[in-house]
């Protein structure tokens, strides 16, 4: 299998204290990888920094072997690198159709025509609302989106970075803060769409790591500390050590 | 929120009730004074010469041709936009049939502009640029104030004559400090001295230390001052915290700033004015009935100019028998000024009137008798040959 | 999947706007005879120059302070091309609307690098700094202003010497000015928006280059504000540096926010409302910086939505759109 | 004589002299801004009116209740200090949770109400304040005449300043402060009294600018526009020093009037243009300022 998203010993400082340090990342295509370790380990600067939302202090990004490391976060999701983020980041004031449609227009290409009327977006209404589908919002198509729970929130998420297509998938703590009973929904979610993509995602959930991912990096203080398939990464007794440190099971 | 709703309900029903153009004929006759009523001029003119239109019209008997005479004022800030505005707004909606102009030259021009559009009469009472009776004259435009050329020209010859021929020159960034440095550049070369120098200051500036200080670095003779009002107070005092108030020489300065400066600040400053209260026993009485009514304080040319520019302008509507802008003006060219203001003063077909002037000298805290006394006279110019002709003057209207 | 006929709601959301459009069309047809022509053309230069800015500011979620540059700038620039070139009303207006529309790009590239407050700060040091340029440009006349800038016609065909013929072309050149906002707004262009405004960066993680779409919408706004300024200078025949000046800025920040933020016509509203107390201030001694100062302080205080927002939250839902019924919650 | 580019030195460095003093007000200007942004996140437009209020309070005191210029010193900037307690307890706390733009525009609302009601009862013309007696002298340096006062001024503006920056970098006050400008909550945790902080804060921001405003009153005349017109200058040069940095605002204020005196010299159109030219660079090269760190 080729490696679709590689990180070469990127480092990020903020103001000489070190969230991420000398990170190597490879990522297979069309594999689930999970990036886990405790609290502050640097797992969404590293998201950050892989979809540049931040920029690198050193080191550098590759996409299917294009160095994206001077691009900018607009320009690497057009190359198919979407995220989702860790807080549920949707368009509060749209309607789930409309957010849908956000992303759409712009993988179209019809986002900055100001010329035309809006009602040239309706053309768009037909795949939003298959993607709806595919996420089981469609009875909620009309509603205003901060009316929703924050469970289709995430679904909602999800449905519109489906749309862009992407390539790889980063998906920033998916399940966190969500209900139990949505939980098996949002991971079925996952593994269908995984299927036909990349997936690269930060979670705490174990089980869930467990359940969905093929390979595992562990942070720990901004640091590769291993790398491995989940049984590996848990039977790492320096693993084990630096979670049962920050007080979690394993 | 419902406070609210009718608070706004009630503005917008206001501005529904704006009143229409309503020039009502035969009603009052209406004169505005449009000037500087609060800012860096407002001594120069300002609420003094309200006072003096108000005397003028008081004067007449508050009435001419049984119609009732109506003052409006209205404060220009020294802006050029409000001012134009408020004279097209005053014209259009109340009827004014004549505006006396002070403050800013800049103002009084867009407002000459205007009314002149409107066959509606100007008369620059406290406005000093020369171009009032020059390009920019009006066939109902009147000026009565000194400009430019007449103030630099006593002051620059004389002091040019003493031996001091390179001059530096200060001056605020607007038609009345352009004109005056043209007009002054032209007097001192013409007495043969020379510019050597010149920075342009914006409106109501409050520090000079810097063009001060290249002025002295300038090596010049003089330092000129082509600026007004507390403008010129600024640059006065802060030459004297530098050390260069020895060099200094303004010309356009009022009684209200030598108040404000004190005359031990300003002894031996030397310059021209169009009168001066002290003048004779008709400016004397004018003066000290202004006195009794502004606190003391003595009336600059600026307000005896606008007592003088009403009366005449009542006179000749009075003698023509209506308010015919064309007669009247005609009418205004040929009664002779007869308030006594000014000496031999007369009126050029182009609208400016001419008189002899005075040279003027602050007197020394010892020389002076009382608050008022200020200036001793050195001279007297005759208007012969100081003011530009109306051939002169390249004023369109004359033919 | 879109039905033919539109929901019921919609069809009287519509419905609602063509009546409203049709009322202001009367309105602006039988306003001159009962109020005084230079006033109402004032009126609607300031409200198209306070629409323009609601594109900013409401539309873009952008707190521009510097808008007096390119209002007042325009202006120069037409009055200068009357006066000393002799161009015609349509070209005058045109040569204006061009430089606003570069000075914005100019001020947009600068600005859009800092976001919020760095944003305002940054719009109106650059403001203030084209104030000066323009101070010391000859061709202002500092102080002075332009002044006596004539009244040519348009195209050579119209006459707009008296003030009538004036008042319907400007009223013209407003609708045209307000036909291109409502454009902008409801446009794929107006939906990116929309989103930007919403949530930045998940705009940008769904591959919007976020400040292109600003630099945008903020050269539109100027090149429309330049409008609104050009046409001042056909209706008062006097540009001077009270027009790009930082107060004027504000002024006009203060008009868009007491009509209401994001509203299509609560900046027209405002600045109707803003001209009309400052006309009845004028004749009185009381500087009119005073109602400008406790207008902006009890708007903000006890107003933020602007009164066209307030009369949107009285509306029932059912006649608004998802932004609009945003707006009518809590902000 | 010694000639720099064509300029005299002796010229030169009398308008660096100027420069200085004129950086003095800034930095001074520029750090209460600082401080109020770094805690309450507001851009504070009242600061120029407060400047204002500071030289017309001084005006007031000593024309009609005879006091000294010493005792203005004192006493103007707590009666500056005193209204934008005020003001902080009765308005802008009331926008901390919203928009922080929206007190943007509520100080900008403040500062032309104020503006408005001096001019109201002053007049836009400046009013006259006499330098003390005892620094009304000049001292021939040479090159110039440097009038006392000027001397002062720039002496005493910038040991505020330093004397600010001491507290904020060195005492456990200034560590609070500090604490508060990362994370407000952890202080309440603390015990610390946030609001009060908040309120004593912005109270010394204000107290600052109106020591500069009776610094500035005999130089200058005192008028209602005095401080409007400097503010935006002020932002320039928060803008490039960076906003939040103490040493930035005091560095980048005396820079600022030094570049400024020697455009002044060089070419004088191009003075007042030249701290927004600097800035428009700053903002393409380094957007946070020259000391700006993260937001």
């Amino acid at each position: 299998m080729s490696i679709v998203l590689e990180a070469r010993q990127v480092s990020k400082s903020f103001g000489g204290f070190f969230a991420v340090k000398g990170v190597d990342l490879k990522v297979r295509e069309g594999s689930i990888h999970a990036l886990i370790g405790p609290n502050g380990a640097g797992k969404t600067t590293m998201f950050g920094l892989l979809t540049r939302f931040h920029s690198t202090t050193s080191g550098s990004i590759f996409l299917k072997g294009e160095d994206i490391t001077g691009k900018g976060p607009a320009d690497v999701a057009l190359r198919g690198l979407c995220r989702s983020f860790q807080i549920s980041s949707i368009f509060p004031g749209l309607t789930l159709r409309e957010n849908v449609r956000v992303a759409l227009q712009r993988r179209h290409g019809s986002s900055h025509q100001f010329w035309q009327p809006s009602r040239v977006l309706r053309r768009f209404d037909d795949e939003a609302d298959q993607l709806l589908h595919r996420v089981g919002l469609t009875p909620l198509a009309d509603r205003l989106c901060s009316e929703v729970s924050y469970g289709r929130k995430r679904a909602l998420e999800i449905a519109t970075t489906l749309a862009m297509e992407p390539k790889v998938l980063l998906l920033d703590e998916p399940i966190a803060g969500m209900a139990a009973g949505d939980i098996p929904m949002i991971v079925e979610l996952i593994r269908s769409v995984a299927k036909d993509r990349t997936v690269v995602m930060v979670e705490h959930n174990l089980s869930v790591v467990e359940s969905l991912c093929d390979r595992v990096t562990v942070l720990v203080r901004g640091e590769v500390m291993a790398e491995g398939s989940y049984s590996e990464i848990r039977d790492n007794a320096a693993v084990r050590q630096a979670y049962i440190g920050a007080g979690y099971e394993v | 929120m419902n406070n609210k709703w009718k608070t706004l309900l009630g503005a917008a029903l206001l501005s529904t009730a704006l009143p229409m153009a309503a020039v009502a004929q035969g009603g009052p006759l209406k004169i505005l004074v449009l000037d500087d009523m609060s800012g860096i001029f407002a001594a120069n003119g300002g609420p003094g010469t309200l006072l003096a239109v108000q005397m003028a019209v008081e004067d007449a008997g508050g009435k001419v041709l049984g119609r009732p005479i109506e003052i409006i004022q209205a404060d220009h800030q020294n802006k050029p936009d409000v001012g134009s505005a408020q004279a097209q707004r005053y014209i259009q909606e109340q009827g004014v049939r004549a505006i006396t102009l002070g403050g800013s030259s800049a103002v009084g021009l867009a407002a000459q502009a205007r009314a002149a559009e409107a066959k509606v009469f100007t008369l620059a009472s406290g406005a000093y640029a020369p171009n009032f009776s020059e390009a920019q004259c009006s066939p109902y435009g009147f000026q009565f104030a000194p400009s430019t050329q007449e103030l630099s020209r006593a002051v620059t010859s004389r002091i040019v004559g003493e031996g001091k021929k390179t001059w530096y020159l200060i001056a605020a960034d607007y038609v009345f400090g352009h004109t005056l440095i043209a007009d002054a550049s032209k007097s001192i070369q013409a007495a043969g001295g020379k510019v050597i120098g010149q920075t342009l200051h914006p409106l109501n500036s409050n520090d000079m230390a810097s063009a001060l200080l290249t002025a002295q670095g300038s090596g010049a003779d003089v330092i000129g001052l082509a600026n007004a009002g507390t403008d010129l107070e600024t640059t006065v005092k802060q030459a004297g915290q530098f050390g260069v108030g020895g060099k200094l020489a303004a010309m356009m300065v009022y009684e209200n700033n030598i108040e404000a400066l004190t005359l031990a600040a300003s002894k031996g400053m030397r310059m021209s004015v169009s009168t001066y209260w002290d003048l004779n026993d008709k400016t004397r009485t004018l003066a000290k009935r202004m006195m009794a009514k502004n606190g003391g304080k003595t009336p600059t040319m600026g307000h005896m100019g606008a007592y003088g520019a009403v009366t005449h302008y009542l006179e000749a509507v009075k003698a023509v028998g209506s308010d015919d802008p064309d007669k009247v003006a005609a009418k205004m060219r040929e009664l002779p000024i007869t308030t006594g203001i000014w000496e031999n003063p007369r009126i050029q077909a182009n609208g400016r009137v001419t008189y002899d002037m005075l040279l003027v000298e602050v007197k020394t805290p010892a020389e002076s008798k009382g608050p008022n006394d200020l200036y001793k006279i050195v001279a007297k110019i005759p208007a012969e040959g100081l003011f530009r002709t109306a051939k002169e003057s390249g004023c369109p209207h004359v033919k | 999947m879109v039905s033919a006929s539109l929901s019921l709601p919609l069809q009287r959301r519509r419905n609602l706007n063509i009546i409203l459009l049709l009322a202001g069309l009367a309105l602006l047809a039988v306003a001159p005879l009962f109020l005084y022509p230079v006033f109402l053309m004032k009126l609607l230069c300031f409200g198209l120059f306070a629409s323009a800015l609601n594109l900013v500011l409401g539309y873009g979620g952008m707190v521009a302070f510097g808008h007096a540059t390119f209002f007042g700038g325009a202006a120069y620039v037409t009055a200068h091309a009357l006066k000393e070139w002799g161009f015609g009303a349509g070209s005058g207006l045109l040569i204006g609307v061009a430089f606003a529309l570069v000075t914005g790009f100019l001020m947009g590239i600068i600005a859009i690098r800092r976001q919020g407050f760095y944003f305002a700060m940054t719009t109106l040091a650059l403001s203030q700094m084209a104030y000066f340029a323009f101070f010391q440009a000859p061709f202002t006349h500092a102080e002075d202003g332009i002044q006596r800038v004539p009244r040519p016609d348009f195209l050579g065909l119209v006459s707009l010497a008296d003030n009538m013929s004036l008042y319907y072309f400007v009223v013209a050149v407003f609708l045209i000015g307000m036909a291109v906002i409502w454009r902008v707004i409801h446009s794929p262009f107006g939906a990116s928006l929309t989103a930007i405004r919403e949530n930045e960066q998940r705009a940008l993680s769904l591959g919007y280059h976020t400040n292109r779409y600003k630099l945008t919408v903020f050269v539109i706004s100027a090149a429309l504000s330049g409008l609104a300024g050009s046409l001042k200078v056909l209706v008062f025949p006097i540009a001077t540096l009270t027009d790009v000046a930082w107060q004027m800025s504000g002024e006009v920040i203060l008009m868009t926010l007491l009509g209401g933020v994001g509203t299509f016509l609560g900046p027209v509203i405002g600045a109707a409302l803003v001209l009309t107390i400052q006309n009845y201030m004028a004749s009185t001694a009381v500087p009119v910086t005073i109602f400008i100062g406790l207008a902006f302080i009890i708007c903000v205080m006890l107003f933020r939505k602007g009164i066209v927002g307030e009369i949107i939250a009285v509306l029932p839902s059912s006649w608004l759109n998802g932004s609009e019924r945003q707006k009518a919650g809590h902000q | 004589m010694t000639m720099i580019f064509g300029v005299p030195l002796v010229a030169l460095a009398s308008q660096l002299v100027i420069g200085l003093f004129n950086g003095a007000f800034y930095a001074l200007l520029s750090l209460g801004l600082g401080v109020i942004f770094g805690l309450l996140r507001v851009v504070n437009f009242t600061h120029g009116a407060f400047y204002t209020v500071g030289a017309f309070a001084a005006f007031l005191l000593t024309s009609y209740a005879g006091f000294s210029f010493w005792a203005c010193l004192l006493i103007a900037p707590l009666i500056v200090a005193a209204l934008a307690a005020v003001l902080e307890r009765t308005l802008l706390r009331k926008l901390y949770g919203l928009d922080a733009l929206y007190g943007l525009l509520l100080t900008f609302g403040i500062a032309l109400l104020i503006e408005g009601l001096l001019q109201f009862y002053f007049g836009v013309a400046g009013q006259p304040y006499q330098v003390p007696d005892i620094l009304s002298g000049t001292s021939n340096l040479g090159f110039m005449f440097l009038p006392h006062y000027r001397a002062f001024a720039i002496a005493t503006s910038l040991l505020l300043c330093l004397l600010t920056w001491l507290i904020i970098e060195y005492t456990s006050l200034g560590a609070k402060l500090r604490a508060a400008t990362e994370n407000s909550r952890l202080l309440e945790v603390f015990g610390v009294n946030v609001p009060l902080l908040l309120t004593c804060t912005y109270a010394f921001g204000g107290a600052l600018a109106g020591f500069a405003g009776v610094v500035a009153a005999p130089v200058f005349q005192v008028s209602p526009l005095m401080g409007a017109n400097l503010i935006i200058v002020v932002f320039a040069v928060v803008i490039i020093g960076g906003l939040g940095s103490i040493t930035g605002a005091i560095v980048s204020g005396l820079m600022l009037g030094t570049l400024e005196a020697l455009a002044k010299v060089y070419w004088p159109p191009s003075a007042n243009l030249v701290p927004f030219l600097i800035m428009a660079v700053v903002l393409f090269l380094r957007p946070r300022g020259l000391f700006g760190k993260g937001e």
